[in-house]
């Protein structure tokens, strides 16, 4: 095979997923409860930390503020920062089949 | 277990090496896995044991890879596993995504942590065999920045599930690979999930 | 920069200046080191005086000049520096980044011997160590040479997105005057307009990321159309230089055309017609060739010279249609591949090999760390490897020329 | 007045689904920086986190123009690049923004710095800093802290690291700032207020990096927020010569109250788990005569 002869050179262009759906690494996923969170209880939009703090540009400011769960990789800043305790990180998998038993045995 | 487990172990030993290939996500250990499976392996009589990670930049939570081959003999061939006889996943969410099955070779064998049941994963034509390596890591409180570490811990299933290395060789593979509580840990974490695999042949 | 052609005597360095300016060049990035010095230090004073309009950024290092250039070079400008000996090696990282990037920059290289020990006088180690890191590389002769081939580096540069190094002999040529006909302004101007739209997008409003990681693989960009691997892009690369063998005789041709001179293109000659032993040499060294071919013939030696204008690309089908049915081929290299031979010996054993009336092809090796070699001692050599050619010598080694083995 | 949270721009360059760690502070910062210049900018990165940020071709995270260059090499890069847009009339209204991690500013990079900063050439220079080598595998760099181990220092860093923003300040460039990824806004304010000026802006920003310094990715912000709450981090900005504090650390100081000790800091990653008794002593010690420093030259008038 012949190299082909049009200059080629890397340069990309902007898209999202560029890792792919980042949703996927996520072992733990955020739950806003609109009962406790600012914005949502007050209906318009104030606070907004949860959005400025996040690392992904994965929430969307608003209210309440919206998660992109295609890409959030479920670092948990935002339940963390969260100054009224309104998301939760949520396991996404259970985990405990293979316990162990008070005697240190494997059941 | 299984019939069909057995048969493809006796096959794989009839064909004399093992192509073996990992998934798991970045700060997971999939590459960690691999190095401590060769060696548990060299440790169990295989003359030729290689493992290698898949170069990339991949970081903490996204997709890797990574190969290990077995052999009664040297091993020459350097490339990536891309059809395995065994595939070792790490964490449960990439079997959806259809990486672990790709190329596997008909009737493989396919080791998942995960605490579900294996026909809820929806592998065909593969013999697969769930341990929650997770809950493993977790009881031996084997948690790294709060995540438990899965890589030690899923030697112990592959040491149940396939039979091809003995957990004596884990441990002293681990015990090679880390120092003090945290190789205590790892060992221990592995010798739970060894308890909670189903054997293989 | 004048409306008319004028000629004065200028040193090489003069000359590659002259060319620079007339080039228009817009950013300029230089280093001070010997000797190339002349070069930077005659350009900012034009830009000082305003007599260039350019920007003129005094770095720190050599690795920051041709960084800058690189900088530059990617939004559009263009752009020049120049660099001998250790300043190239320092900015060797570099010097595969310009041609990786496919960023058309000239670089003069005013050749000098690498350290250690400390040498500032001439061979051609420096850029030979550098021949494939993907530049076109071009050799001179003479200052006028320099002048010309600088003008004719922007337009190969421009015309394939490949950086160009213009060497030319430390001292030899760099710090020698000779007469050189600088043409006119306008005529420059004709045939070298400014440089066009850059491969490279660099506009907010159409971002782009320049030089990203490029996997092993293909892989498919956001809207599923598959896009080349790091192998495609190297390949695609090559493929660039390997078309340099058409356009530098193109452009030489179109500078003959416009200005008046016309340098050979890829190689040049000198009594090669009927010439059974050939002289082979880049650079100033092939003129000193000359003279030691006419002394040949005058012994009734049929001698002749083939000059290497381009060594990157390696001429391969020039050097073969040059020498097939020669008796002997004695190339004289300036550098050495330490623990084999000179690089250029190499290269055209290897583009002879297997072909059915090649000649025997000998090495010689001279003038490293400007030992002086002269017209004579050339001839001596080559007197060396013809007896050795009638007497059958197969495994014949590189000939050190001038070298007092026994100190 | 300091720019509130609900006052920072929605701008959207940087995209998610990128290739950066879970709870990595550069995403955080990065989307002020690219809002502050509201992405009429080249940015240009050597090799370093943010190069896999960037993402591999060929597609981009993130949406501005965006040049790579080898790792010593950001600053003669940008200068090149801001002499580039000069020369060929296209400098109007672009920022040009080289940013480098620790090692690329502090280490291979200096030499090329300190002669753009010399030349007071024209560009803003964001040094995210992540105190170690994290694209390579957390080896040591010129600003790794006293004490904490990485893969070259397994006992455990000897050396304080470089105080590189006082070394930028001592160029005499025309602005010199800190800044947090933890402190948003106040990041943002500044990379506004560098924009406005011409010549050589310098902001050294601290990056918490969840896998480098060994803690949970949920805590990027709370560790960021922590060092400056220790004094390990102090927010200022020096415009012609006069220091100012910034942000927290103003307030820090205003207060009178006691800062956090560097103890409760060093407890919550795993870098520092080896850290002897007499090392903290000496980070701490380091981090009062520090915190001093800035305190009195914050109260001198200018």
């Amino acid at each position: 095979m012949t190299a082909p002869a049009r200059p080629r050179i890397a340069i990309s262009r902007p898209a999202a997923g560029e890792a792919g759906r980042t949703g996927d690494w996520r072992a733990k996923r955020p739950v806003l409860d609109p009962a406790k969170c600012l914005t949502a209880k007050r209906g318009d939009v104030t606070c907004q930390i949860c959005w400025a703090l996040c690392p992904d540009a994965c929430i969307t400011r608003g209210a309440p503020p919206r998660v992109d769960l295609e890409y959030c990789k479920g670092c948990g800043i935002c339940a963390q920062e969260c100054p009224a305790g309104a998301i939760e990180m949520e396991p996404e998998q259970a985990h405990g089949v293979c316990a162990v038993d008070d005697d240190g045995a494997a059941r | 277990m299984t019939g069909g487990r057995a048969a493809i172990i006796v096959r794989m030993r009839e064909q004399n090496t093992y192509a073996i290939r990992w998934h798991g996500r970045g700060g997971q250990g999939a590459v960690t896995s691999a190095k401590v499976l060769a060696d548990a392996a060299f440790r169990s009589g295989f003359a030729g044991v290689m493992s290698q990670p898949s170069f990339g930049a991949e970081r903490r939570g996204a997709p890797v890879t990574a190969s290990t081959r077995l052999a009664r003999e040297p091993i020459r061939d350097l490339s990536q596993v891309t059809e395995p006889d065994i595939v070792i996943v790490l964490d449960e969410s990439l079997v959806a995504l259809g990486g672990p099955t790709a190329g596997l070779r008909p009737g493989g064998l396919v080791i998942v942590n995960s605490p579900g049941s294996a026909s809820d994963l929806g592998i065909e034509d593969a013999t697969v065999v769930t341990s929650d390596v997770t809950g493993a890591a977790e009881a031996a409180d084997l948690i790294v920045g709060g995540q438990p570490m899965v890589s030690t811990a899923i030697l112990g299933a592959v040491a149940a599930a396939t039979g091809l290395v003995t957990m004596e060789a884990v441990e002293q593979a681990i015990e090679h690979a880390f120092t003090g509580s945290a190789a205590r840990k790892n060992i221990e974490a592995a010798r739970i999930a060894f308890e909670c695999t189903a054997k293989g042949a | 920069m004048s409306d008319v052609t004028a000629t004065s005597v200028m040193t090489g360095n003069e000359a590659a200046a002259a060319a620079a300016r007339l080039a228009r060049v817009q950013v300029i990035a230089a280093y001070p080191i010997t000797p190339q010095s002349p070069v930077v230090e005659q350009l900012s004073a034009w830009v000082e005086s305003g007599e260039l309009d350019a920007e003129f950024v005094a770095v720190e290092s050599e690795h920051s000049a041709l960084t800058v250039c690189i900088g530059a070079s990617t939004v559009g400008a263009r752009t020049f520096t120049a660099t001998s000996a250790n300043g190239l090696a320092y900015m060797t990282e570099q010097v595969w980044w310009a041609a990786g990037a496919r960023l058309p920059i000239v670089m003069c290289i005013a050749n000098r011997a690498m350290a250690a020990p400390w040498n500032v006088l001439n061979d051609q180690q420096d850029s030979m160590s550098v021949r494939d890191a993907g530049w076109i590389q071009l050799y001179c002769r003479d200052n006028q040479e320099i002048l010309d081939t600088t003008l004719q580096a922007w337009r190969i540069a421009e015309r394939l997105q490949l950086p160009v190094m213009v060497c030319y002999d430390g001292f030899l040529l760099s710090h020698t005057v000779m007469p050189v006909t600088v043409p006119a302004a306008v005529e420059v101007d004709a045939f070298l307009p400014p440089r066009a739209a850059p491969l490279t997008v660099v506009d907010p409003d159409d971002p782009r990321n320049i030089g990203p990681v490029v996997l092993a693989d293909t892989r498919a960009d956001a809207e599923g159309i598959l896009r080349p691997g790091y192998m495609e892009i190297r390949a695609s690369h090559h493929a660039g230089l390997l078309e340099a063998l058409d356009v530098i005789p193109e452009v030489d041709a179109e500078y003959g055309a416009a200005i008046g001179r016309s340098w050979g293109g890829l190689t040049w000659e000198h009594m090669l017609d009927d010439a059974e032993l050939v002289l082979v040499a880049a650079g100033s060294l092939a003129t000193q060739l000359t003279v030691a071919a006419e002394t040949l013939r005058s012994e009734g030696i049929k001698a002749g010279v083939l000059g290497v204008r381009a060594y990157r690309p390696f001429p391969v089908a020039a050097l073969r249609a040059k020498l097939a049915g020669r008796k002997g081929a004695l190339v004289f290299d300036k550098a050495l591949s330490y623990g084999y031979e000179g690089p250029i010996c190499t290269d055209l054993r290897a583009a002879m090999c297997g072909e059915p009336d090649a000649p025997l092809v000998w090495g010689a090796m001279c003038g490293l760390g400007g030992r002086e070699v002269s017209p004579d001692q050339l001839a001596d050599a080559a007197r060396r490897a013809l007896a050795d050619g009638h007497a059958g010598v197969r495994d014949r080694p590189t000939d050190w020329i001038n070298l007092h083995p026994e100190l | 007045m300091p720019t509130k949270i609900l006052d920072l721009p929605d701008s959207g360059f940087v995209l998610p689904g990128n290739r950066a760690c879970a709870g990595c502070g550069i995403g955080i910062a990065l989307r002020q920086v690219t809002a502050a210049l509201e992405g009429r900018m080249v940015m240009t990165v050597p090799a370093s986190c943010l190069t896999v940020f960037g993402g591999m071709y060929p597609i981009s995270s993130v949406g501005v123009p965006w040049v790579n260059v080898a790792f010593p090499s950001t600053a003669a890069a940008a200068s090149g690049i801001a002499a580039g847009l000069r020369a060929t009339g296209r400098d109007d209204g672009m920022t040009v923004l080289a940013m480098a991690g620790d090692g690329g500013t502090a280490d291979i990079g200096i030499q090329a710095l300190s002669g753009a900063a010399e030349r007071n050439e024209d560009f803003i220079y964001l040094c995210y800093d992540n105190e170690a080598y994290m694209n390579t595998g957390t080896q040591r760099s010129g600003m790794t802290p006293q004490g904490a181990r990485t893969t070259t220092t397994w006992a455990g860093k000897r050396e304080n690291p470089k105080d590189m923003p006082r070394i930028m300040e001592a160029h005499g460039i025309p602005y010199v700032a800190t800044a947090s990824a933890a402190f948003p806004t106040d990041l943002f304010d500044k990379v506004v207020k560098a924009k406005g000026i011409r010549g050589l802006r310098y902001i050294h920003m601290n990056t918490p990096c969840p896998s480098g310094w060994g803690f949970d990715p949920k805590d990027t912000v709370r560790l960021g927020k922590l060092a400056v709450e220790t004094g390990l981090v102090v927010l200022y900005e020096v415009e012609e010569g006069v220091l100012r504090l910034t942000g927290r650390s103003a307030a820090l100081a205003r207060s009178g109250k006691p800062r956090t000790p560097v103890a409760e800091y060093v407890a919550t990653q795993t870098r520092f788990r080896s850290m002897a008794p007499e090392t903290l002593n000496a980070v701490q010690a380091w981090a009062d005569t520090r915190w001093e420093h800035f305190v009195r030259r914050d109260a001198e008038p200018s």
